[in-house]
């Protein structure tokens, strides 16, 4: 269960950021021009489809990241942000948890219709069930 | 936000911060605080809004993965990079916008934040460029689809994700674009200040966040 | 305990109908023991809550209380007792699930249609049928639903068995009944207007009683378009008429020739229609008659520039190479079978919506 | 020196005895301070804003009864008996589109959280009062495009909409989808000018385990308001896009996965029932502790339960697919889920029982009511399990038995807790008090009629009724009559309500700033509070609702009314 959120009281009056060279934001940009440019390169490297997918979202994650703390001056601020952007997160990353485990688990046979619906694989029921012999070769 | 003519122009080049709405009066980094907080709430609606629609990236993929991949392949990849790059680099300009409206540069922040919108027109032209192309070709979504060249089953349902995800993208793109003229227009009123500069902010809060989504799917739609 | 669990009052006093299936009896048991806990847990708060009441009521308006807070003890008792509780539930129900989930091997398949507000059955190789559904006794049934247009669920109450029917996909359950007995299907999905119509009957037989009536059924079955074939059920690879119909739609012979009455007249296909043209007298474009008879359907198959219906287009590509022997056979078959007066089908119309595969 | 609990004279140890003309209304507070519409229209002012929300949430409670009623007379006969079947599908799509969307979300949160929030933490206002205004009217303008929409295009689909059947049939359901994603953005807006407010707008004493146990569950709700509402947001643009342009996201001929609708659609509707039952658990923590006059029984395990309960309700959703072709993995993984919710809820109700113990308990209306929602959050509560176990449930979805289930959550516990909410808080809201013996009869009458209701739907759904049935088989008809009749006991005790209450609203006698004598931190106001909220903001050295003995005298509390 959560604890209750971590900012307790109030913050301080005019709570200012410690001094911030443009410099960094520079910087920043840099980082994330160079991970665009290696997403698009490790996308062109001969892949299977599961580690292309695997290694997108990785470097877009770190992306996000570089974003949210920098730019979006997470890193310095209260508590409570950066719990948000986490739990938001965290919520996404369940539902996708789920819906893609109930598409991955189901029942072999349902994920038939990219086939058109009259011919059912009488391959997969064939493997469950031995058919009647007379029924003919397909 | 009182008129801004109301307020006395500063020593320092810029106006006199608003008053401290009166349920805040007596602590002004409360109301900040409240401020910047009610944005970071809103951008996690945000968040989940475009969870729906990866979830249903993902779900399709898994379903007709031969189709996504040939569909992927039928889009531009230098527009789709190009936008990156022009969504990464406003990020940029908004963030140094802000910088400056921290310290009271009201003029440098406007002609950043004009830059900013510039990119982001630029980035819906090429949208443009690229939906036109794809209704001259045919390749729509759902009954529209008439897109020869994706023989795999599910051809639509890529193009189903990629406009609902790409549109409601672009209108969030909108959206932030009339944000920040909005907070345009105030700076060339001079009107923030080390005191002062939370709406610029929150716009580029928001900006920030339009150009998260798209970092998220680029990768997915361009390159995977 | 045990006899307390699978007697007669406890069912009745829960108005749950009859135990008629394997699934049935452990899900009752499993009902039986959760509903007792549910009903002493709420006995017990609503008891002590009056017992407060009475013993703590107030005296005078003004009236102090001490300050009391509860100890480790209660707060872990207070979690670890429903934890507890709620878990054998879920351990006790899940197993039971997962045998459902999971049919055993020898069981004997039944295709199952739902479609807006009627059941059909059919078997692989035996006779389909619309709205009754015949099974073995103390043999296990698998059950693959379908749909042909929206979400249904089929629903057994004695079975205590439910499973949602999905349009373009397979959905799969099973049953293995005890009695035989006639009992209650209910559609319990909302479908449309006619929801709370959309009833049909499992019939249950005595394993010997269900042989022969499956042998029986399927004597008769290729020597005539049974009555009741729907066109579009799933595949039945015993009938060959149905293979025709299948290999003519995967080939696009339809796309030309239609195989129900014209509209009228002047809506003409590309080719000539397919109904009644079996024996039927045809004129060519040579201005001679010709019987339509199995040589000349196979014929105008492989070679269709031979002999053109009088008053058609030269256009049909040559199949050769492209259909086997038996598929051709089976196309003729199905010819033969497109009699206007023969088959009381129903209009064949297509899904409510266009296929996937355009 | 006993008392029969029931007998409504008020004597010595049982109601309080509420004497009128004790009191003076206050000359100048928040209901006088501007007379006229445009001031009561565009107010700033949350406790307006709460009344504003008030009234269009008794009318949408009216609207749903209504529909209600006409579905329960409909299924006394087997066959048709007043409607045909089109018009009673839409009656039951209009019932639970205008109750949950229009009555049961907003109902606590936003009339009592609105008003009580900034009183009960010392604030002279929500964070966002412009932002709260055009919540307000986002809410008002969706419910009114939802009703129009269903009304005029003749929406059956059910306040589900499940896909392929709402997207293609031939009843228009875009309106409908319009309005229901416009209240997401009021849900949204009021769920997040709640979690600002609490977080930043604290009177100076009031820290995180002084905050009354209200604020808490408020919170909690409001965590899942601005969690959980997109969601549904985006599944209502993607049905209109699909309805409208066919654009074939869960449409299974086109590719598109009706399974995929309905995870995104209950990964919004499962954490909304518990954005409807915490806000009225909030209520119980109150009136439990006030007419007992007793420290709350647990406070930090009823705090931490709420939040508990709030993020673990999101992970629970699939325990609404277990037969609709969900995989077996995913029913076992939601269904453990679901269990640690029950347990959260079990925590609650012990620790209200526990209240009472020690305590000084009055017989009152909102404490016959709470008497009702300890029994039927139990059992409710308990029924909702042993739905979430797998193989109960197979026999059971979709079938009165989950009718019978929700409604005990949902009338048995919400709509009590709004009942004692509302009771409870009626005096500090209007400066007056209603009938005391009116009040019990008509709190018998609703635990009673509700009862009646809907015990003979649990039986139903145990002998195997589907739910949405037009006409059913004829061995349901005896307990469906007896439901019938139920409701309309049920129906009845509302009237009475609304008669004393509405009564009590112009003519029933003054209260004065604390009527029930107790030691909620929004008692310290004088009531009807004036628009700054307090003349004085007091210190708040006491834990809220502590009865002890040096807590009583505290100063910032009126004593308690005595005869």
């Amino acid at each position: 269960m959560t604890t209750p959120p971590a900012s307790g009281s109030v913050p301080a009056p005019a709570h200012e950021h410690p001094p911030v060279s443009p410099l960094r934001y520079f910087v920043v940009w840099g980082g994330l021009l160079a991970l665009t440019l290696t997403t698009f390169g490790v996308s062109k490297r001969p892949m299977s489809g599961q580690a292309h997918l695997g290694a997108a979202i990785f470097i877009a994650c770190v992306k996000v990241f570089l974003v949210a703390c920098f730019f979006m001056h997470l890193w310095g601020s209260e508590g409570t942000n950066k719990l948000v952007f986490g739990v938001s997160f965290f919520f996404v990353a369940t539902m996708l948890f789920f819906v893609l485990a109930d598409v991955a688990t189901r029942f072999t046979l349902s994920n038939s219709y990219i086939r058109p619906l009259p011919q059912v694989d009488q391959s997969i029921l064939q493997q469950q069930r031995p058919l009647a012999p007379e029924a003919p070769a397909k | 936000m009182e008129a801004t003519s109301a307020r006395v122009m500063t020593a320092e080049g810029y106006l006199a911060p608003p008053p401290t709405p009166h349920h805040y009066e007596g602590n002004p980094g409360a109301h900040k605080h409240a401020v910047r907080f009610g944005m970071w709430l809103f951008l996690a609606t945000e968040i989940l809004l475009f969870a729906g629609l990866f979830c249903g990236y993902f779900v399709f993929r898994a379903d007709f993965p031969e189709a996504f991949d040939q569909a992927a392949r039928h889009l531009s990849l230098a527009l789709g990079t190009t936008n990156t790059f022009l969504l990464l680099t406003s990020s940029l300009t908004v963030a140094l916008a802000h910088h400056n409206a921290e310290h009271g540069h009201n003029r440098n922040a406007f002609w950043l934040l004009v830059v900013s919108i510039a990119m982001g027109g630029g980035f819906l032209c090429i949208k443009a460029v690229e939906y036109t192309e794809k209704f001259r070709e045919g390749a729509l979504p759902g009954r529209f689809f008439s897109f020869s060249e994706i023989t795999a089953p599910g051809g639509p349902m890529f193009y189903v994700v990629y406009f609902f995800a790409t549109g409601l993208h672009a209108l969030h793109v909108i959206v932030g674009m009339s944000l920040l003229t909005w907070v345009a227009v105030r700076c060339w009123h001079k009107e923030f200040s080390p005191t002062h500069y939370a709406p610029v902010e929150n716009a580029g809060l928001y900006w920030h966040l339009v150009d998260l989504v798209w970092i998220f799917l680029y990768p997915l739609l361009y390159l995977v | 305990m045990n006899d307390l669990l699978n007697n007669d009052l406890l069912r009745l006093m829960l108005f749950l109908p009859e135990q008629a299936s394997t699934f049935a009896v452990s899900v009752d048991r499993l009902h039986y023991f959760v509903i007792t806990t549910t009903m002493v847990a709420s006995l017990l708060v609503g008891v002590t809550a009056i017992y407060f009441f009475f013993r703590y009521r107030r005296i005078s308006e003004t009236q102090t209380t001490p300050l009391v807070h509860p100890t480790v003890g209660f707060e872990v008792a207070v979690v670890s007792i429903p934890l507890a509780l709620f878990l054998t539930w879920f351990v006790i129900g899940f197993g039971d699930y997962a045998k459902l989930a999971n049919p055993p091997p020898d069981a004997m398949d039944v295709y199952v249609m739902g479609k807006q507000w009627m059941w059909k059955f059919a078997y692989p190789d035996g006779p389909n049928s619309v709205g009754v559904l015949h099974v073995p006794a103390n043999r296990p049934v698998r059950l693959l639903l379908t749909s042909r247009d929206v979400i249904h669920s089929f629903f057994i109450p004695a079975f205590r068995l439910k499973q949602d029917v999905l349009p373009n996909r397979y959905t799969e359950t099973w049953f293995q009944a005890t009695k035989p007995g006639r009992y209650q299907v209910l559609c319990a999905e909302y479908c449309g207007t006619q929801h709370s119509k959309m009833w049909a009957t499992v019939i249950v037989l005595a394993p010997e009683a269900f042989d022969a009536w499956l042998k029986e059924q399927q004597r008769g079955l290729v020597a005539r378009a049974d009555i009741l074939a729907d066109p579009d059920m799933v595949s039945i690879q015993g009938n060959l008429v149905e293979q025709g119909k299948r290999v003519a739609m995967d080939q696009g012979c339809l796309r030309c020739h239609s195989i129900n009455k014209a509209v009228n007249d002047t809506e003409r296909h590309i080719g000539p229609t397919w109904l009644d043209l079996y024996q039927r007298p045809t004129k060519l474009t040579t201005g001679a008659t010709i019987i339509a008879d199995e040589a000349y359907l196979t014929e105008s198959m492989m070679e269709p520039n031979v002999k053109i219906v009088f008053g058609y287009q030269p256009i049909m590509p040559s199949y050769q190479g492209k259909l086997s022997g038996p598929d051709a056979a089976a196309v003729v078959e199905y010819i033969k079978s497109l009699r206007s007066d023969a088959s009381e089908l129903q209009p064949v119309k297509g899904p409510l919506y266009e296929q996937l595969r355009q | 020196m006993s008392s029969s609990a029931s007998s409504p004279p008020a004597t010595a140890n049982s109601a309080p005895a509420i004497s009128p003309g004790h009191y003076t209304f206050p000359e100048h507070h928040y209901l006088n301070n501007g007379k006229t519409v445009r001031s009561w229209l565009l107010t700033l002012d949350h406790k307006r804003i709460a009344l504003l929300y008030l009234s269009v949430v008794l009318v949408s409670f009216l609207l749903g009864g209504i529909f209600a009623m006409v579905i329960r007379i409909e299924l006394l006969t087997p066959g048709p008996t007043i409607i045909e079947a089109l018009t009673y599908n839409r009656m039951f799509t209009l019932h639970g589109v205008v109750m949950i969307f229009l009555f049961m979300i907003p109902a606590i949160p936003a009339v009592f959280g609105n008003f009580f929030l900034p009183i009960m933490i010392g604030a002279k206002d929500v964070a966002f009062p412009r932002w709260n205004l055009v919540s307000f009217y986002l809410y008002l303008f969706g419910a009114i495009l939802a009703v129009w929409g269903m009304v005029n295009g003749g929406t059956d689909t059910g306040w589900t909409f499940y896909t392929p059947y709402s997207t293609t049939t031939a009843q228009g359901v875009l309106p409908v989808l319009l309005g229901v994603f416009v209240i997401g953005f009021s849900s949204i807006l009021t769920g997040l000018n709640f979690i600002v407010t609490v977080h930043t707008l604290r009177a100076p004493g009031i820290t995180w385990f002084k905050l009354p146990l209200f604020i808490w569950a408020i919170y909690a709700t409001a965590i899942i308001q601005v969690l959980a509402t997109p969601v549904i947001g985006l599944v209502a643009m993607l049905l209109s896009a699909e309805s409208a342009f066919g654009f074939g996201f869960f449409d299974p001929a086109r590719g598109g996965d009706p399974v995929l609708f309905q995870h995104l659609f209950w990964f919004y509707s499962h954490p909304a029932v518990y954005i409807m039952v915490l806000p009225a658990m909030g209520v119980i923590s109150e009136t439990v502790a006030a007419y007992s006059r007793k420290n709350v029984f647990g406070y930090g395990m009823i705090a931490a339960s709420s939040l508990g309960i709030a993020f673990v309700g999101f992970f629970a959703w699939g325990h609404h697919l277990f037969t609709s072709g969900q995989s077996a993995f995913d029913a076992g993984a939601f269904a453990v889920i679901s269990m640690l919710v029950g347990v959260f809820t079990a925590i609650k109700v012990f620790n209200w029982v526990g209240t009472l113990y020690k305590g000084a308990i009055a017989f009152t209306a909102p404490f016959a009511y709470i008497c009702g929602f300890l029994f039927f959050l139990v059992f409710g509560g308990m029924t909702g399990v042993a739905l979430a176990t797998v193989s109960l449930d197979i026999h059971w979805q979709d079938t009165y038995f989950v009718i019978a289930h929700f409604h005990f959550i949902m009338v048995g516990a919400v709509i009590m807790g709004f009942l004692a909410g509302l009771h409870y808080w009626f005096p500090k809201m209007f400066g007056r008090t209603y009938h005391e013996g009116w009040s019990l009869v008509a709190a018998a009458l609703i635990v009673l009629g509700f009862n009646a209701t809907f015990i003979p739907q649990f039986l139903l759904g145990n002998a195997g009724m589907p739910r949405r049935y037009y006409e059913y088989p004829e061995r349901f008809q005896a307990l469906n009559v007896a439901s019938t009749a139920g409701a309309s006991l049920l129906a009845f005790g509302f009237i009475i309500i609304a008669i004393y209450l509405g009564f009590a609203l112009l003519y029933g006698p003054v209260a004065g700033p604390n009527p029930w004598g107790s030691r909620g931190y929004e008692w310290m106001t004088p009531s009807p509070p004036p628009t700054e909220n307090f003349d004085v903001t007091p210190s708040y050295e006491h834990p809220p609702h502590d009865y002890t003995d040096d807590a009583v005298d505290d100063p910032g509390f009126a004593p308690a009314r005595t005869t």
